[in-house]
């Protein structure tokens, strides 16, 4: 039943784009009834699973699944003349981000209520959009997650390229054209996999009982791991993303930011670093240099942008920077910081740009130079966004700040040189982030309010009901973050018992 | 004279209409190169067929047949040039490249 | 003081031409020699009609070769059809466009001397191809006499047996109406031309 | 049912309740409902704290710590896992008891200063998340869960100094505070994470019980050196104490107290006295073993807090606006907390003489400062400006107030009984029995100048001929909601010198001390009269200056016809100008400039580079698609000539 419902979660959205097709385009009033409805459905039905993932921790899971203890495993044969299976499953990990995009999805279904433009094609594209999203952080194959990996991109293009605002065709091709580049490197690291593993399977658990030579690991793993650092903006392929943030309509920027950037995180640490330990342990430790472009300059470009969009996509790249540094620890705190970012992140952003475009569809500006003051005309968005400030710059009892010191914590137990001083900068760096989120909202909310602006109204009961739900996510997982690590920990556990088997001794104790 | 001989005049004559083909900017003096290698190809024919063939009439059939095409090709392509001429005042290879672009 | 170059060994080919050993043969080299100095001449020319007199001139010699290969009725055909009618048709279309000069065509000498290299080199490559094939240099004609004789061609032109050509007759016939249909659309003067040229004067 | 552990509940969970309804539930829409429930749950929670204290103090388990509960809030790895829970000692009694009765006294006082405010509920509930935040911090068991309260104080200071955010001096000060104490933070986080990866655990029990023979050898690589794990730990002392240094405002990253007087003056008063502030001098106070075992930082805490005591006393003397100089006079006041820690080093060994004083300093310190910005609040709320110049004669107006102001002021100024007197005249002599005689000499230095300032204001605000035409129409009243917090407070700010002085010095000490502790104390019985004599005699040249019939008044205002000196002090030092030149022109200007230069200009054309290269490899292939027939032919013959040469034709 469990195992039905979970994979319901991938194919409502589907379903919903085919009934809505023959619907005519002007009826917008159901259109935009039945995908809200489907949308809150996949959310009741995730956060259902999520919740029996939570309660299952430590319950023997599916044999068929080891080394990683998946529930809810589906295995059919797909395409059987190059060994693809349809093979989803879920783990602490992989369920928490499912949640995070049904509920990313489900607000933006809800703030892109009064779109401009085809409405009956947009939503069905956020639908597929969602689909693939779901199917990524579903999949176990390395086929099926392709597949749905490519998907997205091809809907984000849509999306930005017929919806958005500004430059929207730059964006839109700067956004698809650079993931395509990293999915190429990633398509070439798969067939490498397929056949160096040579086991006729694509299938994670499948390969990773292999033990894959040490000259492809050594040119694959870095393919792989930028293949998928492209699209959690990992420097230096983050220029897609303000570009592509800014052009995109909110709905977009909020899955974008919210829950396809985190897809490359969670495809170095699923793929590149589970089937690759022994690289990973080489190559990681310099990877960290990257980061000190998206940790520490990431907040200085976004403390000389005026463009509201443009500060929350640089903010959003050291954010993501974060997730890398965490992964880079190669220590379980640093993994699971990592895990925790993802999600976190996701909440936080998703709250940034649904406030965001809310407050634009009112000022149709996007300047903050042009602002001020609208914290009086509109005090439910103005706490909205400053609420999202505070989870983007670590404040205790918002999610960001759990993710972030569990990172910092973990980061700092991986003992090379390299790691240390980055991690140093990245916790020095956190000042600069207060600096340009309160210098954003201080001129935006704060002070005297242009004339123009004296007619703006407040957000109405939908706008509010998104901004509640996700700041209280925000401050559920903030305030009671250890379920959440529980649930991680024993979905990290297998990756990093693999990583830690692997052959050179990186981990130091602590304390010595 | 054997075959040797003919297939060498064939390809020479072959050869000289290739350089034509690629040194002309001239559609019809293109044109014309082809005719000289489509002929070195109807020497071939007639070559083979009077000293090696076992149906020696089918392969002179042959090079009246390819004489037709060759005659039906001339006149669509002249045709198509005086169009081309019409329209653009040019028939330069190089300037019509640019046209179309 | 020197080392010792030793030579390589290199052995020459028997050289597998016929040579002029009887009056056959001499028309051959004198046919096959007109031949390739008009052909080359029609390529080499800058003026275009020139070419196409050259061309006529290279026709004919071919002509005189497939006379000598006992190919009279091809001879012939090729004497009308190519002599007689493209290139003809050649000149009256380079009359027609003839007012653009010769300046505008010149190509620049590189361009000239890659073509020129390119084709030296296609030519020496086949004929290197070919030369130790000793079966083409027998010079035993196997061919029965009159095989393109009209008789012959009537027969198997008009023969719908195992080997009668009847039906690629047919399509090159069908071939030739299509040829005149499109050959006259095409250079046929659309509407809106005729108007211009109307509105022009 | 109701037990100490109830209560401490009870402390914690009413303030937090205070801020959840009235900020989610009441808020703006029934102002007076919004405070009755702030200062019912506030008293409930003041009145547990003193319970909770009473009940300690009596029992016989006195000066030992007592966890009353814990939870496991994050468990990293082993033995590092961040709890949240409740630490008991004298220390956070003391300090419960303070937080929580200033929050009482400041919210009754909100009724009143407050009461034409729209945001009524708001400011209610952000107070009670304030001294909620306070309170977590002061009980915290483990560092984490005192960074994690830490940033609460400081975001509640950011959202209540820029409560008013149509103003946009409230909004920059709000901001500036924030920043500079996040600066700050972020390196008492680098300090909690190195401190914690080397100790291995978050407790205070185990960092405070630390001893540094067992890491002299092993070694850390930090980046960019490897040095001894003892030295990290040095490192991470000071690297925490910079946490302090921020939020005590200390020199340089003073700044931000003075211009956050932006804010309500009920929030200056919370701040200065009993939350915000202090909480650098409890976090010393409170890993005062780790800071004693790691000797050298506690050098470092001394300068520190000297030179800021001074600094800052020097700048009160000149100021106009009554609310800076209370600011400045709590610089100072922080500055001897800080150098009566940091003095406690002598030589290789660490007395403790210097911590009692010090907490006791906060302890009074607390009551009168809160006491004298309620005061302030009252002559703003009376004359509508914070300006000096539109003060004075008010004694006859508002005699309540008078009294209470003469009491706090004597109580700051170190004259016997007021309670200030007890607690400065322990600081004093700590550093003078610590043979840090330059510092003796700045704290006697400072005695004299804070009582000069002090009576220089109390001056100048009452006595003299009213200068404002309100005060002179006689529109001047004294509010009870006001007047009552005012009154309640100085009965401390008169007493608790004399009453707490028994308590501290029975049941202050900061704990076990693994540094040689043995050390004779010199003799030095005159310090406290020479002391009561500076400040006597300050106070006579203030009265000379400022309130003698010989007085010039208008001249003593006067900001303008002055000399250079002055005129430098009365800037600040030209310290603000400095914060902003750095802030504006190297890092947003320099650093920010620079980066996002190297973003747009070297990636960004790094990609149209790229984008280029791509186009003109795009033009060359498609120069050979290009309908170029002898490039085709040319192509062809080639092609058969390689295939010839290189390939397997069958010719």
């Amino acid at each position: 039943m469990e195992t039905i419902l979970f994979n319901l979660i991938w194919i409502i959205p589907l379903l919903t784009v085919l009934v809505c097709v023959p619907l005519s385009a002007t009826r917008t009033g159901i259109l935009k009834a039945i995908h809200a409805t489907s949308a809150t459905i996949v959310l009741l039905i995730v956060c259902f699973l999520t919740y029996r993932v939570y309660a299952l921790t430590g319950e023997p899971a599916n044999e068929l699944a080891a080394p990683l203890a998946l529930r809810f495993f589906t295995d059919i044969p797909w395409l059987s003349m190059m060994g693809a299976h349809y093979t989803v499953g879920a783990d602490g990990l992989n369920i928490l981000l499912l949640a995070l995009t049904a509920f990313i999805v489900w607000g933006g279904v809800l703030v892109s209520w009064n779109i401009k433009g085809n409405q009956k094609v947009f939503f069905a594209l956020i639908q597929l959009l969602a689909t693939s999203v779901y199917g990524v952080y579903m999949s176990f194959d390395l086929v099926l997650f392709f597949v749905f990996y490519e998907m997205e991109a091809l809907c984000m293009y849509l999306m930005i390229a017929c919806y958005g605002s500004g430059r929207r065709d730059y964006g839109g091709k700067k956004l698809t054209l650079t993931l395509a580049f990293g999915s190429s490197m990633i398509l070439a690291t798969l067939f490498g996999l397929y056949f160096e593993g040579g086991v006729n399977s694509w299938s994670i658990m499948e390969l990773s009982k292999v033990s894959l030579p040490m000259e492809f690991q050594m040119w694959a793993f870095p393919l792989m791991f930028m293949g998928f650092a492209v699209s959690s903006s990992l420097f230096p392929f983050h220029f897609w993303s303000p570009d592509g943030h800014s052009a995109a309509p909110t709905a977009v920027s909020m899955l974008a930011a919210g829950v396809m950037m985190k897809m490359g995180a969670y495809g170095c640490l699923r793929v590149a670093m589970f089937l690759m330990p022994e690289a990973a342990k080489i190559w990681l430790p310099y990877v960290v240099a990257l980061l000190i472009f998206n940790v520490v300059l990431g907040p200085f470009i976004a403390l000389r942008h005026k463009d509201l969009k443009y500060i929350t996509a640089y903010s959003s790249i050291s954010h993501l920077g974060l997730i890398f540094l965490g992964l880079a620890a190669l220590t379980p705190v640093g993994l699971r910081g990592a895990s925790l970012q993802m999600i976190s992140h996701g909440f936080l952003t998703g709250l940034f740009f649904a406030t965001i475009g809310m407050i634009y569809e009112r000022t149709h500006t996007r300047d903050i130079t042009e602002m001020g003051g609208i914290m009086r005309k509109m005090p439910f968005l103005g706490v909205g966004f400053v609420l999202a400030g505070f989870a983007g710059l670590g404040l205790p009892g918002f999610s960001g700040f759990i993710a972030e010191s569990t990172i910092f914590i973990g980061a700092f137990q991986q003992d090379s040189t390299l790691t240390r001083i980055v991690t140093v900068l990245a916790i020095l760096s956190i000042t600069t982030t207060a600096v340009y989120i309160l210098q954003t909202a201080n001129r935006m909310l704060h002070g005297p309010l242009p004339k123009k602006y004296e007619g703006l109204t407040d957000g109405c009961f939908r706008e509010k009901l998104v901004i509640v739900v996700l700041v209280a996510c925000l401050l559920f997982i903030g305030i009671c973050p250890g379920w959440i690590a529980d649930m991680l920990d024993t979905s990290i556990a297998p990756i990093f018992e693999k990583i830690s088997a692997a052959t050179q001794p990186v981990i130091s104790g602590i304390g010595g | 004279m054997n075959l040797m001989n003919c297939l060498i005049l064939a390809f020479l004559l072959f050869g000289i209409g290739v350089w034509g083909l690629m040194r002309r900017r001239h559609l019809i003096g293109m044109l014309i190169s082809i005719e000289l290698m489509l002929n070195a190809a109807n020497i071939n024919f007639i070559s083979f067929a009077y000293f090696s063939a076992h149906d020696a009439t089918a392969g002179a059939l042959f090079s009246i047949f390819v004489i037709a095409v060759t005659a039906c090709e001339m006149a669509i392509a002249l045709a198509i040039i005086v169009t081309m001429y019409r329209r653009h005042k040019s028939l330069d290879v190089d300037q019509l490249r640019d046209l179309h672009d | 003081m020197f080392p010792n170059l030793a030579l390589p060994n290199i052995q020459l080919p028997e050289f597998p031409l016929a040579f002029p050993m009887g009056g056959l043969d001499i028309a051959f080299y004198v046919v096959a020699a007109v031949m390739l100095f008009t052909a080359i001449c029609t390529v080499a020319v800058k003026n275009i009609l020139q070419s196409a007199v050259f061309l006529i001139f290279s026709f004919v010699a071919t002509a005189i070769l497939y006379l000598l290969l006992h190919a009279e009725f091809i001879a012939l055909a090729q004497v009308m059809v190519y002599v007689g009618g493209v290139v003809i048709f050649v000149v009256f279309t380079i009359l027609l466009t003839s007012h653009l000069g010769e300046d505008a065509f010149t190509t620049k000498i590189p361009r000239v001397f890659a073509a020129f290299v390119l084709s030296i080199a296609f030519v020496f490559v086949m004929v290197k191809c070919i030369l130790p094939v000793e079966s083409l240099s027998s010079g035993a004609v196997s061919a029965p006499e009159g095989y393109s004789g009209l008789e012959q061609f009537a027969l198997r032109l008009l023969g719908y047996g195992q080997d009668g050509f009847i039906i690629p007759f047919e399509v090159v016939s069908v071939l030739l109406l299509m040829t005149l249909i499109c050959a006259i659309t095409v250079a046929r003067k659309t509407k809106d031309e005729v108007e211009k040229e109307k509105a022009v004067k | 049912m109701i037990n100490d552990v109830t209560l401490g509940y009870l402390i914690f969970l009413c303030p937090l309740l205070t801020f959840v309804i009235n900020g989610l539930f009441v808020g703006n829409r029934n102002a007076k409902a919004a405070a009755a429930i702030a200062v019912t749950l506030n008293g409930v929670s003041a009145l547990s704290a003193i319970l909770v204290a009473v009940h300690y103090f009596c029992s016989t388990f006195a000066p030992q710590k007592a966890v009353l509960f814990e939870y496991t809030f994050l468990p990293f790895i082993d033995d590092l896992v961040a709890r949240i829970g409740m630490l008991v000692d004298p220390l956070s009694v003391m300090m419960l008891v303070v937080v929580t009765f200033i929050s009482l006294m400041v919210n009754i006082y909100s009724i009143g200063y407050m009461r034409e405010d729209r945001a009524e509920g708001r400011f209610f509930a952000l107070l009670s998340l304030f001294s909620f935040s306070m309170l977590g911090l002061v009980v915290a068991t483990n560092l984490f869960q005192m960074f994690i309260f830490w940033e609460l104080v400081g975001v509640s200071s950011y959202l209540l100094i820029g409560f008013w955010y149509h103003k946009p001096s409230a909004v920059s000060a709000s901001k500036q505070a924030f920043i500079l104490t996040r600066f700050a933070d972020s390196f008492f986080l680098l300090g909690i994470v190195l401190v914690s990866y080397v100790v291995g655990s978050f407790d205070f029990s185990a960092i405070n019980s630390l001893s540094l023979y067992p890491f002299r050898t092993e070694t850390i690589d930090l980046g960019l050196c490897v040095i001894s794990k003892a030295n990290a730990l040095i490192l991470g002392s000071i690297l925490i104490f910079t946490g302090g240094w921020g939020k005590s405002a200390m020199f340089p990253m003073h700044i931000w107290l003075p211009n956050a007087m932006e804010g309500p003056t009920p929030v200056s008063s919370i701040i200065h006295s009993a939350t915000m502030v202090v909480a650098g001098v409890y976090l010393v106070a409170r890993l005062f073993p780790f800071f004693a075992v790691c000797g050298d930082s506690l050098t470092i805490i001394m300068w520190v807090g000297a030179f800021t005591m001074v600094f800052a006393a020097v700048i009160a003397c000149t100021q106009k606006d009554i609310k800076r100089i209370l600011a400045y006079s709590t610089l100072s006041q922080l500055g001897y907390m800080m150098f009566a820690l940091g003095a406690c080093k002598i030589g290789q060994a660490v007395v403790t003489t210097g911590w009692t004083a010090s907490t006791f300093h906060i302890f009074t310190h607390a009551f009168f400062k809160c006491s004298l910005f309620l005061i302030a609040g009252s002559l703003i709320h009376q004359v509508h400006t914070n300006d000096l110049d539109a003060m004075g004669g008010l004694r006859k107006k508002m005699p309540v107030t008078y009294v209470c102001s003469l009491i706090s002021i004597l109580a700051i100024s170190g004259i016997p009984p007021f309670s200030g007197f007890f607690s400065k005249d322990e600081i004093i002599l700590t550093a003078f029995q610590a043979h840090h005689y330059t510092v003796f000499a700045l704290a006697l230095l400072t005695s004299g100048l804070t009582t000069f300032y002090m009576f220089r204001l109390f001056f100048l605000a009452f006595h003299g001929e009213p200068r404002h035409e309100g005060v002179k129409a006689g529109h001047v009243h004294e509010d009870l909601a006001m007047t009552l917090p005012i009154v309640v407070l100085a009965v401390p700010a008169l007493l608790s010198g004399l009453l707490g002085k028994g308590l501290f010095e029975k049941f202050f000490t900061p704990g076990k001390l693994h540094a040689p502790v043995f050390v004779k104390l010199p003799e030095a019985s005159w310090i406290p009269f020479a002391a009561i004599g500076i400040a006597v005699l300050a106070l006579a040249i203030a009265w000379f200056f400022y309130a003698s019939p010989k007085a010039k008044i208008q001249r003593a205002l006067d900001a303008e016809n002055r000399s250079g000196l002055y005129k430098v002090v009365y800037n600040k030092f030209y310290f603000d100008e400095m914060y902003y030149t750095v802030v504006r022109q190297f890092i947003i200007g320099g650093v920010a400039r620079v980066s996002r230069a190297f973003n747009d200009y070297v990636i960004e054309g790094l990609l149209a580079f790229s984008v280029w290269f791509i186009h003109k490899l795009g033009d060359l292939v498609r120069t050979a698609q290009a309908g170029y027939l002898p490039f085709y032919l040319g192509t062809l013959i080639v092609g058969v000539l390689i295939w010839r040469f290189f390939g397997q034709l069958p010719l």
